[in-house]
Parts: structure tokens; C-alpha cells; sequence
């Protein structure tokens, strides 16, 4: 590929990806923004930013991120656990836990949380943080399965039985050998599983009964109110912190996203 | 069953149990001995639900949507993937949507392609667009296009990061050797390369495609009336004035996961015939 | 003059970043000669390769295929196969797509296309894995896939790089048995260049054998010839002669060694001698040259002793019924026939 | 090698099968709701409720749909509960619609024993729902001290959607529907349906109604103009008047629906798209079930400063809303406190205020004790509020949920369906 291409699809690339991405920063910042005009007519003064330092928002930035950090390092345990122990089944019950796994992924949140608030609500998690948590484990265990399985599956196989004729025992080979060699791994998945749990919300919205409020389900509200500007606002630091995440993620894209 | 399953079968179970009794639940709401208004056991809400035009109407219509909106996120997701795999900044910038909540997508969406939206001022600003009216309907309207855009871009970066995943692990050695045995750089792309970009990337594909089915937050903010978006359509059915309608809102959400379960299934059985694919 | 058939390499150079590159490699193979390509690793045999089949550029320098020039065209449209080290088989495609690949691409129909592949799987014994999963198959299996493949593309040239060093040794002689069968049938008889490091393989495969030292050609020539003449102590060395010794040469022209002397003209001072391990003798001690036992080794050949001559080591064998030991005394005889003595100085390398 | 060898062994899947068996049974017996705490504290003497209330916190599920009403709540109420009461007040969002399946849910799933939320922001059809499924606690709103000061003879505080809320919810405000304009672009906005007829025809593209509770409000009182008036509506639910209503609503809405914003083809979803819309000149008209919205969300900057609410001559629905206490609250002490205070001068006051919130009172002001009614008089209005007087010479009451119900399923099957 030629450099004239590949800057014309960086070009391209970057012009797809941040497009929206400012149009929202313009709109944070803007008083008042209205048709016809381009940029802004009165761009916000500090007032307008008193919206962040609003306690329920501060408060929910602390839930979402609570949930997604717990969400995150749950899940990784739930989900190497899981697939190691379905890599020693039989194929035909690995290839059914590969399917269901991927559904727990993709079940329609609306449909699948009707079931998960009934749970949650006999087991007397209904509004709790910890019924919130233990729903969004379930789509975000199903994904990190997934990912572990891809991760379990490319590791060379013998290094094990190596390791345990070079003297280690069983204990040592998980403490000396395998879990230095995932560690990696275990970081990228608790990033994967927070960023599933950071922008949940029917799930949340369902479980948590809205007593439990997580920064989407506040950012709902906003633009459900038509407070566009506070929405945009809140929509930029919704996504802050799972940039930092991603710039941990990209560093280790190909072997990130095998999983599926 | 063999002793070697049982942990495992427990363990998957263990995990899956909030969905088995969900899915129980449900199927008992739709049949009217669960949720607001229930009260005996009838097929009214199956009848209702599965009878209504409306319905079929909003299934037809979001597979639609989220069909094409998958395409193009793949084919977008791809191409780019194809030419900044050696790109740190095109790889960050690829990813970057998946850090903005789909709520937010949708806001941004609405605030872009309306008819009185940024790049409606743009137009009009060029003077092709005298008023927002004759802009077109991108927002609301009946083909989807902003909730298809914002699908696409949502998608898009998921997608990207599969596919780079993947082609980092094709062996490079086989296109070289593709070439000398005769094959063009397209014939090497599109009988060796693109073959196995998609297999590799196919699970993902599915999985954004059912997952956008289901999506609730873009359709309620960006979709039209009618049809009905198959999400907004559960939603507007479960809080329905006449409790005794609500269930047919459990009928839709198990079509609904049906429709998701099929496809994974589908899918699964498809890859299963492959050569060369092992799970 | 006729236009040669087969391979025609003409001075390459190819350079690559700070590594040394190839500097005015000139070869030709013709059609149906095949030639292994020897060199230490990281001398640029796969480099050289690789240009030819075009999938890196050169610097200079011209490869011609059949009396066609082709530097410079697609490496689809020069008649040169490459085939990997690993064999590349397409895991997307069954065994006989795999093998009609190279005719679909050329625009064969499928059908005819999977008539000749399994028409060329049949001959190499895979005809019943026709439909399987190409990444089903063992080791030795692919490697006669990819063969097949190749073969199907009907090349005037084709090029192995070290294509059974993933073998272990029993599949390896198969296979090559296999290669060398079909090689062999003239219908194809395609310019075949070898790299491979395996001495042996090199012997037993090519007509003639290149020797790749530091970017430049040392030696080409038939594997007789090599092994009795290397030009050089390198090459002597790189074939892992055993016997390459410091000798004198005295004004008369007179090479004294630690073994015996011989008439070589040349300059007085240093030289080296090579002599064959089975030019090399050891009878009772008394008749020859005296030394002392050190190893003994038993191989399928036959026996191989190595002996202290005078504070240099000699290898060569027993006379027939002699049974030897370590430590032993014998009596060293040398066939004169099969010194070699090379101008230069042995280096001061540790044997 | 088995990461946790012993656990896997069947100890999984009775733990599996054991929460798939708990959830199951947990709606399976379906007892009475328990409806006795909250009617059993107010058969208490106040001071003692007040004493119990102290120290506990109530989580009031309500719509937050509008910034001005979530800062009343959050910076005005809830400091002052605190402060005068010791109960923390936590508001969370909920629709009324939504409140119905998570109580019927927590019932199925917990039986009697304490829910999640202890009070409901509530009124119409989501009280008929509540009282049909029985998840009210009650009666227990005459005990609040303030009760007395509600105007008891107002209609339209007295009976919600013809439904009589006497002990079961307490109201709180009061609102009416009126359409909002922006008066630099429509200097003369009609004030009768007629009018508005002619104005959509004579301006196409310009007007609509969104889809959910505001723009069936609207279609309501469309209806009862249409339909010669809302006392053909009143006293129950009857089909045949019903029937009739709405074909004069459809017939009108057929005739003027080609002329409005993307021709009837798609409505928008709620109301803060239409306040999006008209902001940004997609159309001329929003529309609010609170006539002093515009002063607020002009005031947010949401709507342009030239914003101004207008009533048709056939009269707006006006509707009060209410707090109820589910029949699960875990804390009943407290949402009766909060309910009481809710309905002090002062707090009805505060709200009133077009700054605030500009929520109608339910108080009987002229009947409030010095100064109350001065105060209550001096409220500022704001240039775009309507006068008092003329609210009330407007205001239709509610009628029974029933026509609700029916003309939202017409609606949705006949108008919304089928595009021309």
C-alpha cells in the first residue's frame, strides 16, 4: 500500500470515528445550540459544568465504576474457571457451552432481565448494587468464557508436563509458570469485562429497579429530559475511563478479540 | 454423561441459571400465569402477540436494520482492519467507539443526521438545504438510516478489533506461496485471505448482528413509529395502560431470544461444516 | 545459440538493512537438473529464493526462466513455484482444493480442476484424503499435498526451501523418495533448486550441488566432485569434512603432512590438506604412519575411527577384520590418490 | 489438573438446581398483599409515626424526566426532610407504568415481605393499576396533620380520573396541558381546534404530537371537543360514547394528518424529542401536561426564550398527581412524613414558584393561615405563564383510565399503523 492510501484511510478513518464524537463535545459545551448555525452559539461558562460535580453524579460515576471493576475481575475468575473446565469436556458439551455462552452475550437485555429481576429479587438482591452485579456478570462471564477459551486454547500445551518433570509441583506450576504467563491476559480481560458492565443499562435499569444508579442510567434520564447539553456532557465522562482501558487493550490487540 | 462432564456441565449451568430460569419465567408471563394482569393459564397473549401484523412488521424491520447495519460495520471493520493492522494510532482510533455508551452513540446520531442536525447546517450552510425540511429524514424515518449509521459505528470498532485479532494470526507464508503458484494479489486475497478473515471473524459477526436485535437505547431514541423496533415494541407492550395486555410483551421477548438462539444455532451449525474448523 | 531451458540467475544482488545481502550470484539449472542450494544459516539462501520467485525485489542482476527475462514481473506470471518450509497448505480448503488451486487461479474450471488434482493426488498416494480437512493430515502427508499443488501448477522452475527439515528422519527419506519419483517423470521436468543444510540430502537429491558462502557462490558442482575438491577450507569445512590438515609445501613443490606428503606445485609455506575419510586406513601399527586410537564408532557404513597423528586428529577406517579400541596403536596408510591440497593456511580454528 | 477439584462434584448443580427451584417457587404461592403497616401506623397518633420515621431513609420512585423537578427534590426537599425529620430522601427514576410490573415482580418473587421503594410518584391509570393488582397500602392519607389544608372541593384533586383516591394516595400538584409556540415565528397561534385545523393545513411540515403520555393527552382533549364536550365522557366508562369520540378525533386527525411534520408517517417518541424539534425549527409546535413547563425549560435554555404556552377555547385537561405507598414499603413511617411535608405551605409554595418548578398547588390557599395566602399570591409570574384565571376557566378534568386505555390502542393500531 502506497502512503498516499494509507493516509487517505487514516483520513477517512479518523473523520467516521470522531465526527460524532465531537459533534458531542460541541454540544457539552454550548449554552444554547440551534439550527441554523454551525459552531456554537454561546459556548457554556463555568455554570455549566457545575452538572458534574453534581453529587448523584458522582455518586453513580463511583457505582458504575465499583460494578465495572468487580464485574471485571468476577468475571475473569468465573470465566478462566469455566473454560478450563469445559476445554476437559467432551466436544459435544464444549461446542453447547461455546453456543450458550455466546448467546448469555447477545440475549436481547429486555427480554433476558425480565428473568434476572425475578432472581435477583427472590434471592433479595432487587435494587441492590449486588443483584446489579451479579446480572452483569452473567453477560460479561459469557464473553470472558469465551475469551479465556481462545487464550487456554493457543497455550502451548506441553509447557505443564514440562514443567512438573523440570521438579515443580502442581501448586508450583500454577504459581510459577501459568499464572506469571496470563497475567497479560488476566488484565485484559478484567478491561473487557468492565467495559461490558460500564455501559450496561436495560440490565441495570431491570435489576437494579432504579434504585441503583450507574452513570448510563443517569445519562438516560438527562436525555431522556432533553437536557442535550448535560447529556453530551455526561456522555463524554461515560467514556473517559473506558478509553484508558483501551489504550491497554489496543497495546495487545491480537490476541485481544480472538476469543469470538 | 460421562464423570469428566459433570463439573463442567455444573459450572456452565451455575452461570447460565439466571437465563434458564429467565427464559421459565418468561414462558410462563406469556402464557398468563406470571407478570402485571396474570391470571390464568391462556394462549390470549400468544394469540395476540403472534397474530398482530405489528409485530411481524417490527421482527421484519429490525432484522432489517441490524442485517444491514452488521454489513456495514463488517465491511467498514475490514477494510480498515486490512490496512492499519501495522498502524498503532489507526488501531486507537478504530477502537475508540467502543468506549462511547450506546446511549451516547444515539445522542450524537441525533444531534448529527436530524433534519435540523449538524450536517443538515452544513447543507444548509452550503445553501442546498434552504430550511430543515429539505433535508432528508434520516432520524425517524422508515428505512432507519441514523440507526443503522449508529449501529455501523458502534459495531465498527468491535469488529476492527476482532479482525485485526484475527489477521494476526494468519500465516503470512501461505499468501507468498498462493502468489507463486499462480494466484494475482486479488486471487490471493479473496480465495486465501478474505476466506480466512471470515471464518475467524464469522462468530463475531453473528454476535454483533443478534446482539443489535436486541438493542434497546438507539431504536427508543432514533427509530420511527412504525414499524415498530422489536425492543421498543417488548418495551411499549410490557408497560402497556391495559394490564391485561402486558403480557403479551413476555411473548415478544421470547420471539425475540428465539430469534438470537437461532441465529447462534444456525451459525454454529453452519461453521460446524467447514473445513478445517474444529469448534 | 539455443535459448537455455530451465533457470538462468545473473548476477544477483540483493541487499537488505544492515544484514549482508547476496553480491553477484550467478546460477542456471535446466529443466529436469536439480540444484541443492548449501550454506550456512543466514548465508541468504532463502533470499535468494525469494527473488527468484519474485517475492522480494532485487538490486540488480536478471533471472531469466526458459530464455524469458522475468525480473521485475509478478511472481504469478514468472513459471516459479515456491514452496515453504512448512508446507503452506490453505487449512480453509479440502486436500483436492488445496491441489487445484493453482488451476482454478489460472481460470480452469472447477471441475477439470478437481479431475487433474486428483488425478495428481493419486500419485502421490493421497488420492482417499481427497475431501479431507488439509489441517487433518500428518506431517509427511502435507508435504506430498503441497507437492501435488505445486506440480499442478505445471512450473518451469521450482523452488524447495529446506523442504523436510520438519521431518523426523524416517518420514524424511520417504518423502523425498516421493519428490524425486515425481521429479524424475519428464512430463514435468521442471528446473529444481534445493536449500537444504543436510549435506546427505543435498548429495542424494541433486545433480549438482551450490555452494552459498557470504553472499557470493563458492562452489557449484557435482556432489562427487565437491566432496573430493572443495575450492576452499570454508567449503571443505562446511561440508563437514573431517580431515583437513595443516601440510608444508617445500620449495620442490613437496606438501609433507602429518600422514605422508604428495606433489602439489604452488607457493612455498602453509597449505591445506584434505583428505577422505575413506582414503584413510588404519592397519596394526608398524606398516604406516604411527598413532594412537581415540574414538571408535559404529554406523550403519561402517566403522569410523578417529586416531592422534603427531598432536593432529584423523578420521578414516579399519582394515577389513581389524577390531580397534581406544588407546590402541595403528599404523596409518593413505591412498595418495585422494589428497587434496588447497593454497591457504589452515586458520587457527579449534577442532 | 482440576482447579477446584471437589467443588464441581454435583455440589454445583444442586446449587444450580436449588436457585432455579427458589426463583420458581418464590411467586408461587400468591397471598393477599400485606396492606397492614401503613394503615396500622395511621391508626397511631402522629408524633409516634414521626418518632419511628427518624433516622430511616425513603426511597420515593418518581419521574426524572425533568431537571427542575429533580433539583426540587434533591436540593430543596430533601435537605429540609433531613434537617427537620432525620429521613434522607432518595428519589429514583420510574415511570408509573414501570412501577406496576416491578411491584407485581417483587410480589411474585418476595411475597409480603419488604420491597425496595416506600414512595410512589403517581396518578390515573397507574393508580387504577395499582388499586386493580392491590399494591397500595392503605387508607392512610387522611392521617396526614396537612390533609386538612388540600382543597377539598376542587374536582380535579378530588377524584383522579374519576377514581376516588380517599386514603390511598395523597396529591401533591397540579398541572395542565397547553401547547407551547415560539411567538416570534407564530405571532397570532389559533385557540381553537378549528383554527388549529386551519393552521396545520396552511402550514405543512410544522406540526405533530409525540407518542407517548403527552401526546395522548393531547388526543384526549381533542377528543372531548370533538366529541361535544368531556361531560359526554364523564361518570364511567361507556363504549358507545367512547366509540363516537374517537371517530370524530380520527375523522379530524385523518383530515389535517397529511399536513403534518414528515406527513403522519412517524411520530416522535416523547416529548423531549418534540422540544428538540421545535428548538431547532423542525416544527412550530410543542406541547407540555404542564402549562408552566415553558417557564422552566426556557429557563434550562432547552426552549428558545420566545417560548410561550398557549390553551385551546375547548378547554385542556388539567389532572393532579399524587404519592402512594406500595403495599411491600419497607419504610412506611417515613413516606408518610415525606407525604405530609409535601403537602406544607411551604413546600407547595416553593414549588409553585415559576423558577422552580411551577407545579400548580393542591392546597385550599384562600383557607391557609396568615401569611400563606399572601404569599401564595405574591408568587412572581413569569412573563410566559399563564394567569391563573384563565388556567382555570380552561381546565377539563380527567375521565375514567378506560378511555385512556382505549383511544392509546386505537390509536397506535389505526393512526399510527397504517401511513395514509
Amino acid at each position: 500500500m502506497t502512503h498516499a492510501t494509507h493516509r487517505f484511510t487514516l483520513l477517512a478513518l479518523a473523520g467516521w470515528v470522531l465526527t460524532p464524537i465531537v459533534v458531542l463535545a460541541l454540544r457539552a459545551v454550548s449554552l444554547s445550540w440551534r439550527y441554523p448555525q454551525i459552531m456554537p452559539m454561546a459556548t457554556a461558562s463555568g455554570g455549566a459544568f457545575e452538572a458534574l460535580a453534581d453529587p448523584r453524579l458522582v455518586a453513580a460515576a463511583a457505582t458504575s465504576f465499583w460494578l465495572a471493576l468487580a464485574t471485571g475481575v468476577l468475571g475473569t475468575v468465573l470465566g478462566f474457571v469455566t473454560a478450563r473446565l469445559v476445554t476437559r469436556a467432551s466436544g459435544r458439551l464444549q461446542q453447547l457451552t461455546w453456543l450458550g455462552a455466546l448467546f448469555l452475550v447477545v440475549a436481547p437485555p429486555l427480554a433476558s432481565g425480565v428473568g434476572l429481576q425475578v432472581v435477583m429479587l427472590s434471592l433479595g438482591f432487587g435494587g441492590t448494587v449486588l443483584g446489579v452485579l451479579l446480572a452483569h456478570l452473567v453477560p460479561a462471564t459469557g464473553y470472558l468464557t469465551l475469551f479465556a477459551a481462545g487464550i487456554l486454547g493457543s497455550m502451548q500445551s506441553g509447557i505443564e508436563d514440562e514443567a512438573r518433570t523440570l521438579g515443580a509441583s502442581r501448586l508450583q506450576v500454577w504459581t510459577r509458570v501459568l499464572l506469571p504467563q496470563l497475567a497479560p491476559r488476566f488484565a485484559e480481560s478484567v478491561v473487557l469485562g468492565a467495559l461490558i458492565s460500564w455501559g450496561q443499562l436495560a440490565l441495570t435499569l431491570l435489576v437494579g429497579g432504579g434504585v441503583v444508579r450507574t452513570l448510563p442510567v443517569e445519562l438516560l434520564s438527562l436525555v431522556r429530559s432533553g437536557n442535550d447539553q448535560a447529556g453530551a456532557l455526561a456522555a463524554l465522562v461515560l467514556s473517559l475511563p473506558p478509553l484508558l482501558g483501551l489504550g491497554l487493550l489496543v497495546r495487545a490487540t491480537r490476541r485481544t478479540g480472538a476469543a469470538l | 454423561m460421562t464423570r469428566r462432564n459433570v463439573a463442567p456441565l455444573a459450572a456452565v449451568l451455575l452461570i447460565a441459571s439466571p437465563v434458564i430460569v429467565g427464559v421459565a419465567y418468561t414462558i410462563l408471563a406469556a402464557l398468563g400465569l406470571r407478570g402485571a394482569g396474570a391470571s390464568e393459564l391462556t394462549v390470549r397473549h400468544v394469540a395476540a402477540a403472534l397474530g398482530g401484523w405489528d409485530t411481524w412488521r417490527g421482527v421484519g424491520w429490525t432484522l432489517a436494520t441490524a442485517a444491514v447495519a452488521t454489513a456495514v460495520a463488517a465491511a467498514a471493520a475490514f477494510t480498515v482492519a486490512l490496512r492499519v493492522q501495522q498502524s498503532p494510532l489507526g488501531r486507537l482510533l478504530a477502537v475508540l467507539p467502543l468506549a462511547v455508551p450506546h446511549v451516547a452513540a444515539a445522542l450524537a446520531a441525533l444531534l448529527l443526521l436530524s433534519q435540523s442536525g449538524w450536517v443538515s447546517r452544513l447543507t444548509h450552510a452550503a445553501g442546498l438545504t434552504p430550511t430543515p425540511a429539505d433535508f432528508p429524514a434520516l432520524v425517524y424515518d422508515r428505512f432507519g438510516v441514523s440507526l443503522v449509521l449508529a449501529f455501523a459505528w458502534k459495531e465498527f470498532a468491535y469488529l476492527v478489533l476482532t479482525a485485526v485479532a484475527v489477521l494476526g494470526t494468519l500465516d503470512r507464508a501461505s499468501d507468498e506461496v498462493a502468489r507463486t503458484l499462480g494466484a494475482s494479489a486479488r486471487q490471493v486475497f479473496w480465495r486465501i485471505t478474505w476466506p480466512q478473515l471470515w471464518r475467524g471473524t464469522s462468530p463475531a459477526v453473528i454476535a454483533a448482528f443478534a446482539f443489535l436485535i436486541g438493542q434497546y437505547e438507539m431504536p427508543a431514541l432514533l427509530a420511527p413509529s412504525t414499524p415498530t423496533a422489536l425492543p421498543l415494541l417488548i418495551y411499549e407492550r410490557s408497560v402497556d395502560p391495559n394490564l391485561l395486555r402486558r403480557g403479551e410483551a413476555y411473548v415478544v421477548a421470547l420471539l425475540a431470544l428465539t430469534l438470537c438462539a437461532g441465529l447462534i444455532a444456525a451459525h454454529g451449525i453452519w461453521r460446524r461444516r467447514l473445513p478445517g474448523v474444529t469448534r | 545459440m539455443n535459448t537455455p531451458r530451465g533457470l538462468v540467475v545473473t548476477g544477483a544482488h540483493v541487499s537488505f538493512g544492515a544484514r549482508p545481502g547476496l553480491h553477484g550470484v550467478d546460477l542456471s539449472v535446466a529443466r529436469g537438473e536439480r540444484v541443492a542450494l548449501l550454506g550456512p544459516s543466514g548465508c541468504g539462501k532463502t533470499s535468494l529464493l525469494r527473488a527468484v520467485a519474485g517475492l522480494q525485489p532485487l538490486t540488480s542482476g536478471a533471472i531469466a526462466v526458459d530464455g524469458t527475462e522475468v525480473t521485475g514481473v509478478l511472481p504469478e506470471q514468472r513459471g516459479i513455484v515456491y514452496m515453504h518450509q512448512s508446507p503452506s497448505l490453505f487449512d480453509h480448503l479440502s486436500v483436492i482444493d488445496n491441489v487445484g488451486f493453482p488451476l482454478e487461479v489460472r481460470g480452469t474450471p472447477r471441475r477439470q480442476a478437481r479431475e487433474r488434482a486428483a488425478a495428481l493426488l493419486d500419485r502421490v498416494q493421497l488420492a482417499r484424503l481427497a475431501h479431507r480437512a488439509s489441517d487433518t493430515l500428518s506431517g509427511g502427508q502435507r508435504h506430498r499435498v503441497a507437492l501435488a499443488r505445486a506440480l499442478a501448477a505445471n512450473p518451469a522452475v521450482l523452488l524447495l526451501d529446506e523442504p523436510f527439515a520438519a521431518l523426523d528422519p524416517e518420514l524424511r527419506a520417504e518423502v523425498r523418495e516421493t519428490v524425486l519419483d515425481l521429479l524424475g517423470t519428464a512430463e514435468w521436468a521442471p528446473a529444481v533448486v534445493v536449500v537444504t543444510h543436510d549435506v546427505d540430502e543435498a548429495a542424494a537429491m541433486a545433480h549438482r550441488v551450490a555452494i552459498l558462502l557470504d553472499g557470493r557462490l563458492a562452489q557449484v558442482a557435482s556432489p562427487e566432485h565437491l566432496l573430493n575438491a572443495p575450492v576452499s577450507v570454508a567449503v571443505a569445512r562446511l561440508l563437514g569434512l573431517p580431515n583437513v590438515l595443516t601440510g608444508i609445501r617445500a620449495a620442490d613443490g613437496r606438501v609433507s603432512f602429518a600422514l605422508d606428503r604428495c606433489d602439489a606445485r604452488g607457493a612455498v609455506g602453509q597449505v591445506a590438506v584434505v583428505v577422505r575419510v575413506n582414503a584413510v586406513r588404519f592397519g596394526p601399527p608398524g606398516a604406516g604412519t604411527p598413532a594412537r586410537v581415540v574414538s571408535v564408532q559404529h554406523r550403519l557404513a561402517g566403522t569410523i575411527v578417529r586416531v592422534d597423528v603427531a598432536g593432529e586428529q584423523v578420521t578414516g577406517i579399519p582394515a577389513p577384520g581389524l577390531s580397534l579400541a581406544a588407546g590402541d596403536r595403528v599404523g596409518v596408510l593413505v591412498d595418495p590418490g585422494a589428497v587434496h591440497v588447497l593454497d591457504e593456511a589452515l586458520g587457527g580454528r579449534d577442532v | 489438573m482440576h482447579l477446584f477439584p471437589r467443588v464441581g462434584r454435583g455440589g454445583l448443580l444442586r446449587a444450580a438446581a436449588a436457585v432455579v427451584a427458589l426463583a420458581l417457587a418464590g411467586g408461587a404461592c400468591r397471598e393477599n398483599p400485606r396492606a397492614a403497616s401503613a394503615q396500622e401506623l395511621a391508626e397511631g397518633p402522629w408524633s409516634t409515626l414521626v418518632a419511628q420515621a427518624r433516622g430511616t431513609t425513603v426511597i420515593w420512585r418518581m419521574w426524572r424526566g425533568d431537571p427542575a423537578i429533580n433539583a426540587y427534590v434533591d436540593k430543596w426537599v430533601a435537605p429540609r426532610m433531613q434537617e427537620q425529620f432525620g429521613v434522607e430522601v432518595q428519589a429514583v427514576d420510574s415511570q408509573g407504568p414501570e412501577m406496576v410490573n416491578t411491584l407485581v415482580t417483587e410480589r411474585e418473587a418476595r411475597g409480603g415481605t419488604a420491597g425496595t421503594t416506600s414512595l410512589l410518584w403517581i396518578n390515573g391509570e397507574t393508580f387504577a393499576q395499582l388499586q386493580q393488582e392491590h399494591l397500595l397500602a392503605g387508607p392512610w392519607t387522611m392521617r396526614l396533620p396537612n390533609a386538612a389544608l388540600v382543597d377539598a372541593a376542587s374536582p380535579i384533586i378530588t377524584r383522579d380520573f374519576e377514581q376516588d383516591p380517599t386514603g390511598y394516595e395523597s396529591p401533591w400538584g397540579m398541572v395542565q396541558f397547553a401547547l407551547i409556540y415560539d411567538v416570534e415565528r407564530t405571532p397570532n397561534p389559533p385557540t381553537t381546534i378549528p383554527a388549529l385545523a386551519a393552521w396545520i393545513r396552511a402550514h405543512p411540515g410544522r406540526f405533530t404530537h409525540d407518542q407517548s403520555f403527552t401526546g395522548l393527552t393531547f388526543l384526549k382533549g381533542l377528543m372531548y371537543g370533538l366529541g361535544g364536550g368531556v361531560e359526554r365522557f364523564q361518570h364511567g366508562f361507556d363504549e358507545a360514547r367512547y366509540v363516537q369520540g374517537r371517530d370524530a378525533l380520527f375523522s379530524w386527525l385523518q383530515s389535517v394528518r397529511p399536513y403534518f411534520w414528515r406527513e403522519g408517517t412517524t411520530y416522535p417518541p416523547d416529548v423531549a424529542a418534540m422540544h428538540r424539534l421545535f428548538a431547532n425549527g423542525e416544527i412550530d409546535f410543542t406541547m407540555s401536561n404542564n402549562q408552566n413547563e415553558v417557564v422552566t425549560k426556557v429557563r434550562q435554555g432547552i426552549l428558545p426564550p420566545t417560548s410561550r404556552a398557549v390553551l385551546l377555547d375547548e378547554g385542556t385537561i388539567a389532572n393532579a398527581h399524587y404519592v402512594g405507598v406500595p403495599f411491600n414499603a419497607p419504610n412506611p413511617a417515613g413516606a408518610m412524613v415525606l407525604a405530609n411535608f409535601l403537602l406544607s405551605p411551604e413546600a407547595q409554595l416553593e414549588k409553585q414558584r415559576g423558577e422552580v418548578w411551577g407545579d400548580g398547588t393542591v392546597l385550599n390557599v384562600p383557607a391557609l393561615p396568615e401569611p400563606w395566602p399572601a404569599r401564595f399570591a405574591d408568587v412572581a409570574t413569569d412573563a410566559a405563564a399563564l394567569p391563573y384565571d384563565v388556567l382555570a376557566a380552561h381546565a377539563r378534568p380527567e375521565v375514567h383510565p378506560q378511555y385512556h386505555t382505549h383511544l392509546l390502542d386505537d390509536w397506535r393500531r389505526v393512526m399510527r399503523a397504517d401511513a395514509r
